[in-house]
């Protein structure tokens, strides 16, 4: 099965790759958007640590 | 022993600090499991006698619906195990397994309509197991928007654990009056949307991508946690300790930085 | 821990139908308010028609499915009236403060709420049941799906409203909440109506919709008591 | 432990109300930590402390209606989350929003109040008495002026049978007449065993009955 027949999908490769993209940005929306969500969370407490900190 | 590494484990710092340490070797299994159910999938398995190349969606369309029910039964009896106990932890792994587990209900509709286009010419079918797809992610999404409106976190994720678990109770119901529904108006003429009957080496990728999903929903369950707790345990003593170190080693990061920047060169 | 003697159980009887007959009260001194469940559905029914065009035949096989929608959708605006006044001025802390159970109170308010907005769906439904040229024989199926189904919605709705009840804009979320939560019924109900309307025996759904009933009495108080705790806290 | 409906008179000394380290926490705010009192029969509980003090808050967590985020509150030694309608049917509540119906009528009002507990020692019109709106029974509440809805809300207090009233900021609207009238209200319950807690600003001055005050502030 060479690379063109593989990637073909014998005449379904719109279908196909687009539900296996669909999956990969799926999946990959549910790993970025928790790191984002982490990151900016712990922004918020280091800021609201230093203002605790200069005001203590 | 289970209930003492049990109890231990709801204490938010000590699982804050396990997670961390297990999520690399979970993504390493996880990544090593999906990689494998492709392999199968897209090239070893031989192509369906009667669909052609385009039964290959099954690889995800099959272990994305188990997903979404599995997620939505494992939400339902965290929350439920969060509001009989009082156990933070599990109310918030109930908040945080909805929004994964409506990634997985609309991966599986969409996969089901682009798997159902070249059989039927349509993009969508009522077919019975497809609207019960749907109608689930509108449960998702009930509980996602519920959590999202009240402002109080705690208050939140206990509104969204009740409808969770009156969500569940519904499933059942809902999906046998739609399977009933379904053979009222489309008759047993159109072919059962089931999986084709499976020859062993297609069977062998799908449980693998089925495997690798629900590890996949581990991990990404155990991220959204990670950050829900910090977010939840902000006051407490060991985040600022844990943030704080974090803290001074970023400043001090970015002091070495500015200090090897050649003061001649003009800064972008 | 053992409840207390008989004698409180008769008073939570008592209490039950003081809600209920209070309920009614507030409700018939805003009578206008009644009209609007009603007056929603038959706007909605008189849409039908002018959208998908009058020819008896169309009309007449879509009759039952409008017929249930609009009444699902006129029972669902209907709900928010449940908690919405008694949120408002305290009266709701004062419910869950009360020495009965608070699930046998929500089930008295959702009574009050279904004999105000459920029982005139009944009355109003085969009136409009003629305007989409529905076959005579089959208004007594309509009247008795709405009968067992109406309830339902009462009470599973009650749920999504107890959960919403706090919030400013709570009405859009509980439209979410609690829809996919009436297919169940509106598939067997309309569909027993069609049937009828075709002739043909429908003790199978009315059987079903009678287990929905059971099932909706015997479960939903419980969560719409704790939604409401939850709301209130 | 059952609570037979005798042995609700208020006239049993041996009720008590127990908070063992309480905490709140409100969006990041600590309110209060670690908090705790007891308060027996025949004792007032006064909480003092500027606005936004949590002084509501610990209020509604003593009645079981707000959630602390840590330590228990007790009647009579045992959690009020475990008794549920075991600890209601002895309390009374008296929130900022009145609980009165706008549209219904004053004795409607409290005949709903009696329902939902249990009828107390004094009949109807002799608690309107007290609360001097004797003669308003057919008014509705919305008639009814801020001060005297609120003097219905406390006459609810006197129709039902409870041994602890939880009050917040029972005096706002009230003119000083009205402040004495219960004053007096709140001695001669706690004369028969009954415990009280409220918040307010105004100094309290109820001789006879043991008053314990907290500053939240």
């Amino acid at each position: 099965m060479d690379m063109r027949d593989f990637f073909a999908m014998g005449g379904y490769a719109f279908y196909v790759w687009t539900s296996y993209g669909l999956a990969f940005v799926v999946l990959a929306f549910n790993i970025v958007q928790p790191l984002l969500h982490k990151r900016r969370v712990l922004k918020r407490i280091a800021r609201q640590i230093r203002r605790t900190r200069r005001t203590a | 022993m289970f209930m003492r590494f049990f109890h231990r484990m709801a204490s938010p710092p000590y699982f804050y600090v396990i997670s961390g340490r297990w999520l690399p070797w979970l993504a390493v299994i996880c990544l090593a499991l999906i990689l494998a159910g492709l392999y199968g999938g897209l090239v070893e398995a031989p192509a369906d006698y009667q669909q052609g190349d385009s039964f290959r969606i099954i690889y995800i369309h099959v272990p994305s619906a188990w997903m979404s029910l599995f997620i939505y039964v494992v939400m339902a009896v965290a929350g439920g195990i969060g509001l009989i106990w009082h156990i933070k932890l599990a109310e918030m792994v109930a908040v945080s397994s909805a929004p994964i587990g409506a990634s997985f209900t609309f991966l599986a509709l969409v996969t089901g309509s682009l798997w159902g286009k070249p059989m039927w010419g349509t993009w969508w079918v009522w077919d019975g197991r497809l609207t019960s797809e749907l109608i689930l992610l509108f449960l998702y999404l009930g509980v996602i928007a519920l959590y999202g409106a009240i402002d109080d976190k705690r208050r939140a994720g206990r509104a969204a654990a009740i409808l969770a678990l009156v969500g569940v109770v519904n499933i059942p119901i809902i999906h046998y009056s739609v399977e009933w529904w379904n053979t009222l108006h489309q008759g047993p003429t159109v072919t059962k949307f089931d999986k084709p009957s499976i020859h062993i080496s297609m069977l062998i990728p799908l449980l693998l991508m089925a495997g690798g999903f629900k590890l996949f929903y581990l991990i990404a369950v155990l991220m959204r946690l990670r950050s829900e707790i910090l977010e939840r345990e902000r006051n407490s003593k060991w985040v600022t300790a844990l943030v704080g170190s974090e803290d001074r080693r970023q400043k001090t990061e970015d002091r070495v930085q500015e200090s090897d920047v050649d003061p001649r060169r003009v800064g972008p | 821990m053992k409840q207390v003697v008989c004698m409180k159980r008769r008073s939570t009887l008592n209490a039950f139908y003081f809600l209920l007959k209070r309920d009614l009260i507030l409700n018939f001194r805003r009578r206008a308010e009644i009209a609007n469940p009603l007056l929603f559905f038959v706007i909605v029914i008189t849409l039908f028609p002018l959208g998908v065009g009058a020819k008896p035949q169309l009309l007449q096989s879509m009759a039952p499915g409008v017929i249930w929608v609009a009444a699902l959708l006129a029972a669902m605006l209907s709900l928010d009236r449940i908690f919405r006044s008694d949120f408002e001025d305290g009266s709701l802390e004062q419910l869950l403060l009360s020495a009965h159970p608070v699930s046998v109170l929500v089930l008295a308010k959702v009574a009050a709420h279904w004999l105000v907005t459920g029982l005139p769906l009944l009355v109003v439904a085969p009136l409009l049941a003629v305007l989409l040229g529905l076959p005579v024989d089959a208004m007594g199926v309509l009247v008795v799906t709405l009968l067992l189904g109406t309830p339902v919605l009462s009470l599973v709705g009650a749920i999504g409203v107890a959960l919403t009840v706090g919030l400013r804009r709570g009405g859009i979320i509980l439209s979410l909440l609690v829809l996919p939560l009436y297919i169940p019924v509106l598939i067997f109900a309309s569909n027993a109506v069609d049937m009828a309307a075709g002739g043909l025996p429908v003790t199978a759904q009315l059987s079903m919709l009678a287990a929905f009933l059971a099932l909706a009495l015997a479960l939903a108080p419980w969560p719409a008591a704790a939604a409401l705790r939850i709301s209130l806290s | 432990m059952t609570f037979s409906s005798a042995d609700c008179e208020p006239d049993k000394p041996e009720y008590y109300l127990e908070a063992c380290d309480l905490t709140c926490v409100r969006d990041d705010q600590v309110l209060f930590d670690g908090l705790n009192f007891r308060i027996g029969s025949k004792q007032v509980l006064l909480i003092e402390g500027k606005n936004g003090s949590g002084k509501t808050s610990l209020l509604r967590i003593l009645c079981g209606l707000g959630l602390q985020d840590g330590g228990e509150v007790k009647w009579c030694g045992e959690s009020i989350e475990r008794l549920g309608a075991g600890y209601h049917q002895h309390l009374a509540y008296v929130g900022h929003h009145d609980g009165i119906k706008r549209d219904l009528t004053v004795l409607e009002n409290l005949h709903m109040a009696q329902a939902l507990d249990q009828p107390g020692r004094l009949t109807i019109d002799q608690a309107l008495e007290k609360v001097n709106l004797w003669g308003y029974e057919d008014v509705q509440a919305h008639a009814l002026s801020a001060g005297q809805r609120r003097r219905l809300a406390l006459a609810r207090l006197l129709v039902t049978d409870n041994c602890l009233w939880i009050l917040d900021e029972p005096f706002t609207a009230m003119d000083k007449e009205g402040i004495a009238d219960f004053e007096r209200l709140i001695a001669t319950h706690t004369a028969h065993g009954g415990l009280v807690v409220l918040t307010s600003h105004h100094s309290l001055n109820c001789d006879g009955a043991d008053v314990q005050r907290i500053d939240l502030s």
